[in-house]
C-alpha cells in the first residue's frame, strides 16, 4: 500500500488495524512480541499524528486533511473524515495517550480473562475508532463510531478490569447504548428532516443549514436526543453513575482512555453537533445545561472528597472538570470554547497522569483504598512526585497546563453567565481539598504499615510517566500552540452560533 | 516603558535551583545547599545591579519590563509572560533575595542534620523564584502565578516534615485557606477583564478613573480577599500558627518577612483600584484595624515561643494594611514598616531559631529563661529586633509604627481618632507581648531541667542574625531620612491633597512612647519581679483561655465551615448511591419485574392462546371499526 | 327469506366453532371445532358467491375443503401421536413448555 | 354460463417454486425406495440441489420482473423476487443444520422411552423425511409473497405450514415438549388459518373479487359494504399476524420454538418470517392502501405492543430458544413499521431486514445445537455461562449474532434499525420511532446480559460441553456470520439492488 500520498486521517486509522491483523498471526505464547507490535503501532500512529499537526495549518478555517468517498450512497452516507481544530487537537491527545498506556500497562494485559493478543487487539481497534470518532465529518459515520467504540471498551472492561468488572462493564455498556439509541432517533429525525428538504445526506456542513427549516419543537427534541447521549458520555450530573464504577473496575490503562479520551467524544459531541446543528435549541437550553454544569463541577467535586477508593476518587474529580468543560462550551464566548477545548486536552493528559501514578501505586500495594496507603513519600518518592505533580496539575494550579485552560473558562464564562461563574469558582476551593486529602493520606504521615516494602517506579514506569508531567508542565507555561490551533475554529463556532464576545462593560460608557 | 533583557535572570537562577536539586536528586545531596544559596546570591546580586541602573535613570523612565512570550491569548482576552520591574518591585525584589540569602546561609547549618537538606533548599529556590513572579509579574494573572506559586512552596516548606501528622495537616489546612484567598483574586480578574476588557496593572489602572465605582469596588473588595488570605488577616489567619510547623527559617522567611506581606504588596500595587473605591479602602483598613488587635491579643497569651512571633506578624501586617488602607498618604509607610519587619521580625525568628537549636528544639518560653548567658549573640540580636518592633527610637520599628500611627490618626474624620487609638493601644500590648518573649527567654530565671545545654549557635547561624539585627537598628533610620522612601515611590502613587493635621508629629510620638512604655512595664513586673511557672497555670481567667486558644478562630472555622462541609460530604455520598444511583438502578428493575410479570401470560394452556387470539381478533375489528366510524 | 341470514347463520357457527376451541379440551374436539370454522368461512364464500353472482366463491370453497382434507391427515398424525405417548387427548395435559 | 378459458401458465416464472415442489416430490419417492443407508446422504444432495437450481432459475428469469403469471394469480415482481431469494437462501444455509441428524429423532411413530424407540437409535434410523417436508414448506413460503389472489395466498399458507406442523414434532431428546409443542402449533395453526379463510370471504364478499387487483380496485370504487371491508381486513392480519408472531397472535411462538428441534425452528423462525411478512406487505401495499386509515392505527398499535412485550419479557427468559423467540417477536415489531411505513423506503427496508435478520437467526440457532452435554442440547442459559472459556469462537460467533439482533453499528441489524425505522418516520410516525428506539434499549439490556454470561461468568462444571461442529453446521454458522457483518459493514451493493428492484406488480 501507498502510504506515502493517503489521507493522514485514514491512514492513522488504518495502522492500528494492520497492527489488530499482525497481531492476529503472533503466537498466543510469545506475549512480548505481542507488546512490542501493539507498543510499535501505537507509537507509528503518535507520529502520524504529530505530522498532522505539524501540517496542519491553522490559518484556514474548516476542515482539513478532507476525504470523502461514498459509503452508503442510497441513504448519502458518505466516508468523509476532516479535522477543525478542535478535533485535531483531541485526535493529538488520543494518539499520544494510547502508546504512553501501553508502556504503563505493559502488564495490565497480564491477570485478565483473556490473553494479551486479545487485550492488544482490542485496545487498537478501539484506537482507530476514537480517531475515526473525532475525525468523521458524516453524522451517520460519527454514530457508527461512538457505538461500536462501545464494545471494545466494554471487553477491556469487562475482560481485564477487577472486582465488580463485568457488573461495571455492563452498567457502562447499558447506559451508553440508551445514549445512544436517543441520539439514533434524532439522528433518523435529522435525515428524514433533509430528505423531506431535498438534500438526503449526513454531512454536517449541510445539515448545519438544516435548522433554519425546523419547527422550534422539532429543533428541541432533536437537540435533546443528540445532548443526553453526550452528556452520558461526558458525565453531566445526574447521568455519572456510570463512570466511578466503570472507572473503580478498569485497568488504569483503560480507565485514562475511558475517561481521558472516550468522554471527551461527549464534550465534542456538543460542540460539533449540538451547536453546530441546533443554534436555537443550543440557546433554548443553555440555562438549563449550564445549571446542570455547575452542580456537576460542586457535586462532583463533593463526592470525590468523600471517596474511599482512590480510582473512583480520580473518577468523581472528572465529573468536576467535565462540568468546566461543558461550562465553557455553553458560556458561548471565545475564551469559554477555546478554554474548554484545551480543558479537554489538558484533561486527558492530567487525568492520565493521576489514574497511571495511582496504577502504579494499587499493583504495588494491591489495593486502591486510599486509608491502605501513607507516609509513602518516605519509602517510594519518584512515586509520590508524580502524583503530586499529577494532583496539582487537577486542582489547577497555575504554570502547570489545567489552570490556563480552567481559568479561560471560568473567565469566557464570566463575562456572560456571572453567576455560574462565580459559584463555578468555588469548585477551586474543594479541588484543594480533594486533591490535598488523599496526597495526605497516601504520601505524608509516617509509613504505614504494609507500605514499609513498597518499591519506586521502575524505568519503564518513569518513561511511561515523564512525558505526560512534560506535557502538563510545558504547556502551562506555554499553550500558545494549542491554542493557534484551537482559536480559529473555536470562533468559527461562536459566530455560526451569531454570537460575539461581551464587550467589556466600561466601553458601553457608565 | 524600557525594556530591559536581565529581569528574567532574577527569576530564572533560583528557579534553575529548584529544578535541578529535585530533578537531580540525592546525587545533589554533597552541594545542593551551596549551589541554591549561591543563585539565591546572585539573583540578589542581579537585584543590586537593576538597583544602581533604575538609580541611573530619570524618575518617569525608571520602570523597566521585560515581554518573555505571549502566554494566554484567546479573543480579546490576552496575556503575556512580561515582567515589570519598578521603583515598588524593586524594594521587594531586594528584600526577597536578600533576606532569602541570609536565610540559605542561615538553613546551611541549621538543616545541617537533616537528611533531607537538599529538597528543603529546593523549596526554598523554588519559593524565591515564585515569590519574585509575584511581585514582577506585570498584569493580575502573572501575579496570580507567583501567588499560587508561594502558596506551594509555603505548602512544600510547612509540610517539610510531613511524616509529622499533625505537620502535614498544618500545611494544608494553609493551602486551603490560601485557595479562599486566591478565589478572591480570580474574582477580582475577572471582573477586570469582564468590566475594563484588561487585565494588566497599566491596563487597569487607565480605566480606573472612568470605570463605575461599583466596579472598582468590587475588584477592590475581591483584592482585599486575596490579601486577607495570603497575609493571614482577619478572617482567615487561622492558618499562619500553624504554619510554625515548618523549620524555623521558613518562618522567618516566609511566614515573617515576604510572602505573608504578598497581601499588603497587592494592595498597595492596586492603589489605582483602591483610590476609585472608597468603600473597599474602608474595608481594608477595618480588616487592618481588627487583625492587629487580634494578633497582638494572642500574642500575649503563647508560650510556644514561635506561635508568639506568629501572632505578633500577623499584627504587624495588620499595621501594613492599615497603611495601606489609608491611601496615598499610608503606601509608602506601610511599605516601609514592610521592610523594616522583614529585617528585625526575621532576626527574631532566626533567634528563635537559634534558642530552639541550642535548647533540643523547645518551643516553650516556660522552660527558657537566663539564656542571655549562654548565648549572648542570639540575646543581642534578638533583643535589637525586639527594640525594633516594640518602637523604641531610634529602632526601625520607631519610624515606621509611627508613621502609620500618625497617618492613621491624620486620615480624617471619627474614623481617624479609632484606627489612631487602635494603633496605638496595639503599639502598647505589642510592646508587652514583646517584652514578655524577651523576659521568658533570656532575662527571667533559668526554667530549664539539666539535661539541656543551651549554647550559642555556630557562626552560620548567628552571622545572618546579626546582619539582620544591623538591619533593624538602621533601616528605619535609613529609609525615612529625608523621607526617602516616600519619595521613591512617589511617582507610583497619585497624591491627594493631604489630610488637615489631627496631631502633630511630635504628640504622636510621645503618645507611643508612653504606651509603649506602659505595656513594657507591666510585662516586667509581671514576669520579670515575679517569677513565672514552668507549666502554663490552667486557673487563669477566661480571657486568657480563650487567647491561648486563639480567640477560638479554629473552634469558630470548625463550627462554621468544617463540619458542616464533612455533614455535606457524607450526605451527598449516601444521595449518589441512594438517589441518583437508586433511581436508574430502579428503572433496570422495573424492566425486570414487569418482564417476569408479562411472562405470567403464557401460561402452556393451549387454550388460553386460543383465548388470546380470539380477544385479540375481537378488538382488532373493535378496533378498526372505531376508527371507522 | 333475505340471503343475508345465510351470512348470520356462518357467523354464528364461525363463533360457535371459535368458543369451541377455547372451551373444549379434547384434542378431537378442539379440532372439530376448527374444521367447524372452516366450513362456516365455506358457507360464507358460497353465499358471497351468490350474492356477487361470480363462481370464484365457490371456487373457494372447493379448495377449502381439499385444504382442510390434508390438516385433518397432518392434524390426526399429531393428536395420534401426542395420545399414544401420553395416553389422554387432553390439550391441557400438554403443558411442559410454558413461562 | 360461465365458459372456462383454459388456464395459461407461464412455467418460466413458476420454475423456482415449481423445481422445489419437484424436488420434495423426488424426496417422497426417494423416502420410498432408496435403501435405507444411502437415504440420508442422497436426500440431502437431492435437496441443496433443488434449492440451488431454484435459486439459478429464479436469476435467470430476474430480468421478466413484474409482470403477472398464472392468469394474475402470482405477479412475480421485483419484491417477490427479493423476497423469493432470500427465502432460497436462509433455506440453503439452514440446510446444513438439517443435514445434522443428531437434531431428529429416529423414529417419529415411536413411544418417548419404548423398547421401539431404543432399538431404533440402536440402529441409528434417521428421519429423513424431513428434506421433502422442507422441500414443501419452502415451495409454500415461495409462493405465499407472490400470491395475488386470495385462493393461492390461502394455498400457499397451508403449503408452508402444514410440514412445519410435523417438522415441530421429530425432535430427537425431549419428545414429549417436542410432539408438545406440534400439537400447539398445529390446532392454533389451524384456529388463526380459520380465521384467515372467513377474513378471506369477508373480502370476496366486499369486492367480488379474490385477486388483489380486484379488492383494490373494489377499495377505490368504495361502492362495496365497509363492515365486511373491515371484518376481512381484520380477519385477514389475524391470520397474517399470526404467523409473523405479532402480540397478541404470538403465544405459539416461544412454545414452539423451544419445543421444536433446533434446527427447524432456526429454518422455521428465519423463513417463515419473510414469507409471512412478504405475503404481508404485499396485501397491505397492493389491496389495502387505499384503507390504511382505517386499519393503520390498530396496526401501529399491534405494533408498538408487540415490540415492548417482545424485549421486556425476553429478559426475564431462563431458556436460549425462549429468549430468541421472544427476541423475534420484538423484531416482529420492528418489522410492522415497515408494513406500517407504507412507502417505497419502507418496502426497502422491510426487506433488507428480514434477509439480514433471517441470516442472523438461522446463524444464533445454529450456534444452539451445538452447546450441548450427554443428554443433547443445553438451553438453560445458566448453563452457557463461561463459554466463551471452553469454547471462544463459538461464543463470539454468537455474540456477534446478539449484536446484530441488538442493532449495534458494524453489523447488518443497525442498518435493518436505522433504515426500517427512518422509513416509518418518515411516514409520519412518531411513536414507532421512539418505541423502537427505546424497546431497542431493552432488548439489548437481555442480549447483553448473555454476553457476559458466556464472557464473564465462570464455568459451571456440570459436563456442558461444546460438540466440535459438524461440517454442516459450521458452514451454516461462518456463512451466517459472514453475511451480518458484511451487509453490517458495506452493505451498499444490496441496498442499490433492493431499491432498484424493489416494487409491487399493482
Amino acid at each position: 500500500m501507498n502510504f506515502a500520498n493517503m489521507n493522514l486521517l485514514t491512514l492513522s486509522m488504518l495502522l492500528p488495524l494492520l497492527g489488530t491483523t499482525a497481531l492476529a498471526f503472533t503466537p498466543k505464547t510469545n506475549v512480548l512480541l505481542t507488546k512490542q507490535i501493539a507498543l510499535a503501532t501505537t507509537i507509528l500512529v503518535a507520529l502520524v499524528g504529530i505530522l498532522m499537526t505539524v501540517k496542519f495549518d491553522f490559518n484556514k478555517t474548516g476542515f482539513q486533511f478532507a476525504e470523502s468517498r461514498e459509503w452508503i450512497p442510497a441513504f448519502g452516507i458518505k466516508y468523509a473524515l476532516g479535522v477543525d481544530g478542535i478535533a485535531l487537537v483531541l485526535i493529538l491527545m488520543s494518539v499520544l495517550l494510547t502508546p504512553i498506556v501501553v508502556v504503563a500497562g505493559w502488564h495490565e494485559s497480564e491477570g485478565g480473562r483473556w490473553s494479551a493478543k486479545t487485550f492488544y487487539s482490542l485496545l487498537l481497534v478501539l484506537e482507530t475508532m476514537m480517531i475515526g470518532v473525532f475525525a468523521s465529518t458524516d453524522l451517520f459515520l460519527f454514530y457508527v463510531f461512538f457505538e461500536a467504540m462501545l464494545v471494545p471498551v466494554y471487553f477491556l472492561i469487562g475482560g481485564f478490569g477487577t472486582g465488580e468488572r463485568a457488573a461495571a462493564a455492563v452498567k457502562f455498556l447499558l447506559y451508553s447504548l440508551f445514549g445512544g439509541l436517543l441520539m439514533l432517533a434524532s439522528i433518523i429525525g435529522i435525515f428524514v428532516m433533509a430528505t423531506r428538504y431535498g438534500n438526503r445526506t449526513f454531512d454536517i456542513t449541510t445539515l448545519a443549514g438544516l435548522h433554519t427549516v425546523l419547527t422550534p419543537m422539532m429543533e428541541n427534541v432533536l437537540f435533546l436526543g443528540f445532548f443526553i447521549a453526550f452528556a452520558i458520555k461526558a458525565p453531566l450530573w445526574p447521568l455519572h453513575t456510570w463512570l466511578p464504577d466503570a472507572a473503580k473496575s478498569a485497568t488504569p490503562g483503560t480507565s485514562v482512555l475511558l475517561l481521558g479520551v472516550l468522554d471527551k467524544v461527549g464534550t465534542f459531541g456538543m460542540i460539533r453537533y449540538c451547536l453546530t446543528l441546533f443554534p436555537n435549541a443550543s440557546k433554548t437550553f443553555t440555562p438549563m445545561i449550564i445549571t446542570l454544569a455547575v452542580i456537576s463541577i460542586l457535586y462532583g467535586a463533593f463526592l470525590a472528597i468523600g471517596a474511599k477508593d482512590i480510582k473512583r476518587l480520580i473518577a468523581y474529580t472528572s465529573i468536576s472538570h467535565f462540568g468546566f468543560i461543558t461550562m465553557g462550551i455553553f458560556a458561548m464566548t471565545t475564551q469559554g470554547h477555546s478554554g474548554a477545548t484545551l480543558y479537554m486536552f489538558n484533561h486527558g493528559f492530567s487525568t492520565a497522569a493521576l489514574f497511571l501514578v495511582a496504577g502504579f501505586m494499587i499493583s504495588r500495594r494491591k489495593s486502591s483504598t486510599i486509608a491502605d496507603f501513607g507516609g509513602l513519600q518516605r519509602v517510594t518518592p519518584i512515586m509520590a512526585w508524580s502524583f503530586f505533580i499529577a494532583g496539582m496539575s487537577s486542582l489547577a494550579l497555575p504554570g502547570l497546563s489545567s489552570f490556563v485552560s480552567e481559568f479561560l473558562v471560568l473567565v469566557g464564562t464570566f463575562t456572560r453567565y456571572p453567576v455560574a461563574a462565580v459559584i463555578a469558582t468555588f469548585g477551586i476551593v474543594l479541588a484543594a481539598l480533594y486533591i490535598l486529602i488523599p496526597v495526605q493520606r497516601a504520601l505524608h504521615g509516617p509509613t504505614t504499615p504494609g507500605n514499609e516494602l513498597l518499591t519506586d517506579l521502575t524505568l519503564r514506569e518513569k518513561i511511561a510517566i515523564a512525558p505526560v508531567i512534560a506535557v502538563i508542565v510545558a504547556l502551562g507555561f506555554y499553550p500558545s500552540p494549542l491554542l493557534k490551533i484551537i482559536n480559529p475554529a473555536a470562533a468559527t463556532v461562536i459566530s455560526q452560533q451569531g454570537f460575539t464576545d461581551p464587550a467589556p462593560t466600561i466601553s458601553e460608557g457608565k | 516603558m524600557v525594556t530591559n533583557n536581565g529581569l528574567v535572570y532574577l527569576i530564572a537562577l533560583p528557579l534553575f535551583g529548584a529544578l535541578s536539586l529535585l530533578l537531580l536528586g540525592r546525587r545533589a545531596d554533597k552541594w545542593g545547599h551551596l549551589l541554591a544559596t549561591a543563585l539565591s546570591a546572585s539573583s540578589f546580586a542581579v537585584g543590586l545591579l537593576q538597583l544602581s541602573q533604575m538609580l541611573g535613570r530619570a524618575t518617569e523612565n525608571r520602570p523597566v519590563t521585560q515581554k518573555l512570550f505571549s502566554w494566554i491569548s484567546v479573543g480579546s482576552f490576552k496575556v503575556d509572560a512580561s515582567l515589570l520591574l519598578d521603583q515598588l518591585s524593586i524594594c521587594f525584589v531586594l528584600l526577597i533575595t536578600g533576606v532569602g540569602t541570609l536565610i540559605h546561609i542561615y538553613s546551611i547549618s541549621y538543616m545541617s542534620h537533616d537528611h533531607d537538606r537538599r529538597r528543603f533548599f529546593a523549596y526554598l529556590n523554588l519559593f524565591i523564584a515564585a515569590m519574585l513572579l509575584l511581585v514582577l509579574g506585570d498584569s493580575y494573572l502573572n501575579l496570580y502565578v507567583g501567588w499560587e506559586g508561594v502558596g506551594l512552596a509555603s505548602y512544600l516548606l510547612i509540610g517539610f516534615w510531613n511524616q509529622k501528622p499533625a505537620y502535614a495537616t498544618a500545611s494544608k489546612k494553609a493551602f486551603v485557606m490560601n485557595r479562599i484567598g486566591d478565589m478572591g483574586l480570580s474574582f477580582a480578574i475577572m471582573i477586570a477583564f469582564a468590566s475594563l476588557g484588561t487585565v494588566s496593572f497599566t491596563g487597569v489602572k487607565e480605566h480606573a478613573h472612568h470605570a463605575s465605582e461599583a466596579t472598582m469596588t468590587a475588584i477592590g473588595i475581591m483584592l482585599l480577599v486575596a490579601a486577607v488570605g495570603k497575609s493571614a488577616q482577619f478572617p482567615l489567619q487561622a492558618w499562619l500558627g500553624d504554619a510554625m510547623a515548618g523549620p524555623t527559617p521558613v518562618s522567618a522567611l516566609i511566614h515573617a518577612a515576604t510572602m505573608v506581606t504578598a497581601g499588603v504588596y497587592l494592595i498597595v500595587r492596586s492603589n489605582f483600584v483602591f483610590d476609585a473605591a472608597p468603600t473597599a479602602q474602608l474595608l481594608v483598613v477595618i480588616v487592618g484595624a481588627i487583625t492587629l488587635m487580634f494578633g497582638a491579643l494572642v500574642g500575649t497569651a503563647k508560650d510556644d515561643i514561635k506561635k508568639a512571633l506568629a501572632a505578633s506578624t500577623m499584627s504587624q501586617i495588620g499595621y501594613m494594611i492599615l497603611g495601606a488602607g489609608l491611601g496615598p498618604a499610608g503606601y509608602a509607610f506601610a511599605i516601609m514598616h514592610l521592610l523594616t519587619h522583614g529585617f528585625f521580625k526575621a532576626g527574631m525568628f532566626l533567634g528563635a531559631g537559634s534558642v530552639m537549636h541550642g535548647m533540643n528544639d523547645e518551643v516553650n518560653m516556660r522552660r527558657y529563661g537566663a539564656l542571655r548567658k549562654f548565648m549572648p549573640i542570639t540575646f543581642i540580636t534578638f533583643g535589637f529586633g525586639y527594640l525594633a518592633i516594640i518602637g523604641v527610637p531610634p529602632f526601625a520599628g520607631f519610624y515606621s509604627k509611627d508613621m502609620l500611627i500618625e497617618t492613621a490618626f491624620n486620615s480624617g474624620g471619627t474614623k481617624a481618632i479609632l484606627l489612631g487609638s487602635t494603633a496605638l493601644l496595639g503599639a502598647a500590648i505589642t510592646a508587652f507581648y514583646m517584652t514578655r518573649v524577651m523576659i521568658l527567654t533570656f532575662t527571667s530565671t533559668k526554667r530549664w531541667d539539666d539535661n539541656q545545654h543551651p549554647h550559642e549557635s555556630p557562626i552560620l547561624m548567628w552571622l545572618p542574625m546579626a546582619i539582620l539585627a544591623i538591619g533593624s537598628v538602621t533601616s528605619g533610620f535609613l529609609l525615612s531620612r529625608g523621607s526617602a522612601l516616600k519619595n521613591w515611590l512617589e511617582p507610583l502613587f497619585e497624591s491627594h491633597g493631604e489630610h488637615e493635621e489631627l496631631l502633630s508629629p511630635m504628640v504622636v510620638s510621645s503618645l507611643a512612647l508612653l504606651m509603649v512604655a506602659l505595656g513594657v512595664a507591666i510585662a516586667v513586673m509581671k514576669y520579670q519581679l515575679s517569677d513565672v511557672d514552668a507549666v502554663a497555670p490552667q486557673d487563669v481567667s477566661i480571657f486568657t483561655r480563650i487567647a491561648r486558644r486563639d480567640l477560638l478562630q479554629d473552634d469558630i472555622n470548625e463550627a462554621l465551615f468544617m463540619r458542616p462541609g464533612q455533614v455535606l460530604t457524607a450526605a451527598l455520598v449516601k444521595v449518589d448511591e441512594s438517589v441518583v444511583d437508586g433511581a436508574v438502578r430502579g428503572i433496570g428493575q422495573m424492566a425486570i419485574s414487569s418482564g417476569s410479570t408479562l411472562r405470567r401470560t403464557q401460561t402452556g394452556f393451549v387454550r388460553s392462546y386460543a383465548m388470546l387470539i380470539l380477544v385479540g381478533a375481537a378488538v382488532l375489528i373493535a378496533a378498526i371499526w372505531v376508527v371507522t366510524q | 327469506m333475505s340471503i343475508n341470514n345465510y351470512l348470520y347463520l356462518s357467523a354464528i357457527l364461525f363463533t360457535i366453532g371459535a368458543v369451541g376451541v377455547v372451551v373444549r379440551r379434547n384434542a378431537i374436539v378442539v379440532f372439530m371445532c376448527v374444521e367447524l370454522m372452516l366450513n362456516a368461512a365455506n358457507l360464507t364464500l358460497v353465499t358471497f358467491s351468490r350474492i356477487n353472482g361470480t363462481l370464484d366463491g365457490q371456487v373457494v370453497a372447493f379448495f377449502t375443503m381439499v385444504v382442510a382434507a390434508c390438516e385433518v391427515v397432518v392434524g390426526l398424525a399429531i393428536i395420534v401421536t401426542i395420545y399414544r405417548s401420553r395416553r389422554s387427548a387432553s390439550i391441557d395435559d400438554a403443558s411442559l413448555l410454558k413461562r | 354460463m360461465i365458459n372456462f378459458v383454459t388456464p395459461t401458465l407461464d412455467y418460466a416464472l413458476l420454475a423456482p417454486i415449481l423445481i422445489v415442489l419437484a424436488g420434495a416430490l423426488v424426496g417422497v419417492l426417494v423416502e420410498a425406495f432408496a435403501p435405507r443407508n444411502s437415504r440420508a446422504a442422497s436426500q440431502l444432495f437431492i435437496t441443496l440441489a433443488t434449492l440451488v437450481l431454484s435459486l439459478a432459475s429464479l436469476i435467470r428469469v430476474r430480468g421478466k420482473s413484474s409482470t403477472a403469471a398464472a392468469m394474475d394469480s402470482v405477479s412475480f415482481d421485483g419484491a417477490g423476487m427479493l423476497l423469493q431469494a432470500s427465502i432460497l437462501i436462509i433455506a440453503i444455509i439452514a440446510v446444513f443444520l438439517l443435514a445434522d441428524q443428531e437434531n431428529f429423532t429416529a423414529l417419529a411413530a415411536a413411544l418417548p422411552g419404548s423398547d421401539e424407540e431404543r432399538t431404533s437409535l440402536q440402529q441409528d434410523l434417521k428421519v429423513t423425511e424431513v428434506y421433502p417436508l422442507t422441500l414443501f414448506a419452502v415451495a409454500g413460503m415461495l409462493l405465499f409473497p407472490l400470491a395475488t389472489d386470495l385462493i393461492t395466498l390461502f394455498v400457499a399458507l397451508e403449503m408452508l405450514s402444514l410440514p412445519l406442523y410435523l417438522l415441530a414434532g421429530l425432535s430427537r431428546r425431549r419428545r414429549l415438549m417436542s410432539q408438545e409443542a406440534a400439537l400447539k402449533y398445529f390446532l392454533l395453526g389451524a384456529f388463526a388459518s380459520a380465521f384467515f379463510l372467513m377474513g378471506v370471504a369477508y373480502l370476496y364478499g366486499y369486492s367480488a373479487s379474490t385477486t388483489f387487483a380486484g379488492i383494490h380496485a373494489a377499495v377505490i370504487g368504495g361502492a362495496g359494504n365497509d363492515i365486511y371491508l373491515l371484518l376481512g381486513i381484520a380477519f385477514i392480519s389475524v391470520g397474517l399476524l399470526f404467523k409473523v408472531g405479532a402480540v397478541p397472535f404470538h403465544a405459539w411462538s416461544p412454545d414452539v420454538y423451544q419445543g421444536a428441534p433446533t434446527a427447524v425452528t432456526a429454518f422455521m423462525a428465519a423463513a417463515t418470517k419473510v414469507a409471512a411478512f412478504g405475503a404481508m406487505l404485499r396485501i397491505f401495499y397492493v389491496s389495502f392502501a387505499e384503507a390504511l386509515w382505517q386499519w393503520r392505527p390498530a396496526l401501529i398499535a399491534i405494533a408498538l405492543v408487540t415490540m415492548v412485550f417482545g424485549s421486556l419479557v425476553a429478559i426475564a427468559q431462563r431458556d436460549v430458544k425462549r429468549m430468541l423467540a421472544y427476541s423475534s417477536i420484538a423484531h416482529a415489531g420492528f418489522l410492522l413499521s415497515g408494513v406500517i411505513a407504507l412507502n417505497k423506503s419502507g418496502l426497502d427496508a422491510s426487506i433488507f431486514y428480514l434477509f439480514a435478520y433471517g441470516v442472523a437467526t438461522v446463524g444464533a440457532f445454529g450456534v444452539v445445537t451445538l452447546v450441548r452435554d450427554s443428554a443433547g442440547e443445553v438451553t438453560d442459559l445458566n448453563r452457557w455461562s463461561g463459554l466463551g472459556k471452553r469454547s471462544p469462537w463459538v461464543a463470539t460467533a454468537f455474540s456477534g449474532f446478539l449484536l446484530a439482533f441488538a442493532g449495534i453499528p458494524l453489523t447488518s441489524g443497525f442498518i435493518g434499525k436505522f433504515s426500517i425505522f427512518s422509513a416509518a418516520y418518515e411516514s409520519g410516525s412518531t411513536a414507532i420511532l421512539i418505541t423502537g428506539v427505546l424497546s431497542s434499549a431493552i432488548a439489548a439490556f437481555f442480549y447483553i446480559r448473555v454476553i457476559v454470561l458466556m464472557f464473564f461468568k465462570d464455568p459451571v462444571e456440570d459436563g456442558t460441553s461444546v460438540v466440535i461442529p459438524s461440517i454442516y453446521t459450521q458452514i451454516t454458522i461462518i456463512v451466517s456470520a459472514v453475511v451480518t457483518f458484511a451487509l453490517g459493514i458495506y452493505p451498499t451493493p444490496l441496498i442499490n439492488f433492493i431499491q432498484s428492484t424493489a416494487s409491487f406488480l399493482r
